[in-house]
């Protein structure tokens, strides 16, 4: 099956991105797709760059990049839910005159109705939320 | 209620409006369903009854609440507005309490409602 | 005397019954944010067992559309009332 | 069938008796993250109407050292059995 | 118990290990406390009591838990741990099922170890 | 008396930063010093110089910048917290070899001991949690 996630906690505060994590790895190892993880609510803090956990500890970020390298799973992470929260790309930077900017491919800033069209796409849609 | 179609989807909205940003950003799931042309059902469960309550008002900080939003459901083709009843009871509300028409729902009625939509979005 | 600060609805959480139980003869209760649920219709009832020690903030009920619905028994404070209240705990403690 | 996923404690959360509420007769429930501490001791109690449809996930029982306390009732799934609960439901409904 | 000092500082922790980082956070700031000399109480409160379940262990992906913490706490000269009686029992645990010694405390003391503390974090 | 506050939560997910900033304004309306606010937790977020909330919405990095300005309130926020949920300065971008920073002047990470000298120093310490 061609799995989706929806990703909606932040990553070093509550166990959603964790377990979400654990989801994916399993369902890849049972034989099935992950196509795509959107990250809506306080889950679009797993999109930033600039995250910086301990070295002995699991780096989500990292993690999700790897996911897509690995598997092609695409990060979609709603733009709305994003720029309030200063998960930005540098296009974005550039349109609101910031400095510098915490978002890069693989992960992409998209729109709210993109976690519709996940939904429609995929055979299941599983949420992880804090 | 006498829907029985199967490729509507239901944004279910469980949180208080001011408290968080849950309920916005679940109506907001809700709006961008309708206007991709999907029929959209709403159910307010639990605390999400609240978010009903006439005369609301924007937070002191200029806080756009939910309330103007609910208002737009019509233009949106968002007509049937499903309400925990048990939970209003609880909270000393009433339907006559409400800014919009809505349909009460029982305890018996909510798990059917669960059965029958073919997507879900729990908020 | 403590100043405790509540910002979750009985409606839907249980810390509300913590916040209770640390509570002592003379300290007070302040509901905001959500909290201010616990101040309207059956939910009052949670705090009756430290009636005219409950106060209410009066801007989170005004934008919740509740302010001529709280409990009789519940005294309504704006901010400025919040911070006097603070002024004459010797400390608060916030629950969440 | 349904699977409902829930992450919260009936101890803390009032959440899981909204869960229950919408459960349909065949529906079924997996507990995880802070939601399997209802899998243990009394608070398993508030899960008997809805007996042998229950499931906790058992990476987040060893983790907090309750591997071995968890209520006979309640099925054991580990990771891959949670996505295959997923495999067998037309939909999975998360309650937080 | 006996200790009626006032300038010890009280940590509660209330939530859950695991599922949050509250735990961890709050902790940290007991061990800080006691890093630079204060003297630190700690009190489990409802689902805190849970952080001392005996056998907890890192999570599948190696987050760290919070239970090597814990057995840091003497190292700390942290020694009064005061755990919800009440909290313990609706969890079907017994202080028999805990990681340390500690002191059961029953509803009617819970708001003098408030009111006796002049600094309190409740996490 | 002089004021310090504890702020946990993120700035666009709860209303606990949005009670903080009106009790800010509050006291210091009524002749009190708010000395020094101290960010935890996801409270952190609140120091993202990349928000970018819409423009009829309340912007809380603005505000908080604000308060320092006219006030010379004190914006600490914890660095351990702040680290893993990507709220990194310029100096620990470099260290960690990150090519973008979030948070700027006026407000400063460090240590989690302040919180208790902050503590020790105000007259009433306030927290707001989400």
């Amino acid at each position: 099956m061609n799995y989706a996630l929806l990703v909606q906690g932040a990553p070093y505060s509550q166990q959603a991105a964790h377990s979400a994590l654990r989801f994916a790895h399993a369902l890849i190892a049972r034989g099935h797709t992950l196509g795509t993880i959107f990250f809506y609510h306080d889950g679009v803090y797993n999109a930033s760059r600039l995250a910086t956990p301990p070295q002995d500890e699991p780096h989500l970020v990292e993690a999700w990049r790897r996911l897509h390298e690995d598997h092609g799973t695409s990060l979609l992470v709603c733009i709305a839910a994003a720029l309030r929260r200063g998960i930005i790309d540098e296009r974005e930077a550039r349109r609101h005159g910031k400095a510098g900017y915490a978002v890069e491919s693989p992960f992409e800033l998209t729109g709210l109705g993109q976690l519709l069209d996940v939904h429609s796409n995929h055979d299941r849609l599983v949420t992880f939320s804090p | 209620m006498s829907d029985t179609t199967d490729n509507s989807m239901l944004v279910v909205l469980r949180h208080a409006p001011h408290g968080s940003s849950w309920l916005r950003e679940g109506l907001d799931v809700a709006l961008v369903g309708a206007a991709l042309g999907k029929k959209v059902h709403l159910l307010f469960l639990g605390d999400g009854v609240l978010a009903l309550a006439t005369g609301q008002q924007h937070g002191p900080l200029g806080q756009k609440g939910t309330h103007p939003t609910l208002d737009m459901l019509e233009m949106y083709d968002i007509d049937m507005i499903l309400v925990d009843g048990k939970a209003l009871t609880q909270r000393g509300l009433t339907a006559d309490d409400l800014q919009l028409p809505v349909s009460l729902i029982d305890d018996a009625t909510l798990p059917e409602i669960f059965a029958r939509h073919s997507s879900i979005y729990n908020f | 005397m403590l100043l405790h600060i509540l910002n979750r609805s009985p409606a839907s959480s249980r810390v509300p019954l913590d916040t209770l139980r640390a509570m002592g003869d003379n300290d007070w209760l302040l509901l905001i944010e959500d909290g201010v649920y616990g101040a309207v219709g059956p939910l009052a009832d949670e705090f009756t067992s430290i009636q005219g020690r409950v106060f209410a903030l009066k801007e989170d009920l005004v934008s919740r559309g509740l302010e001529n619905r709280h409990d009789a028994t519940i005294e309504l404070v704006d901010m400025d009332g919040f911070v006097a209240l603070t002024e004459q705990a010797t400390q608060t403690v916030s629950w969440y």
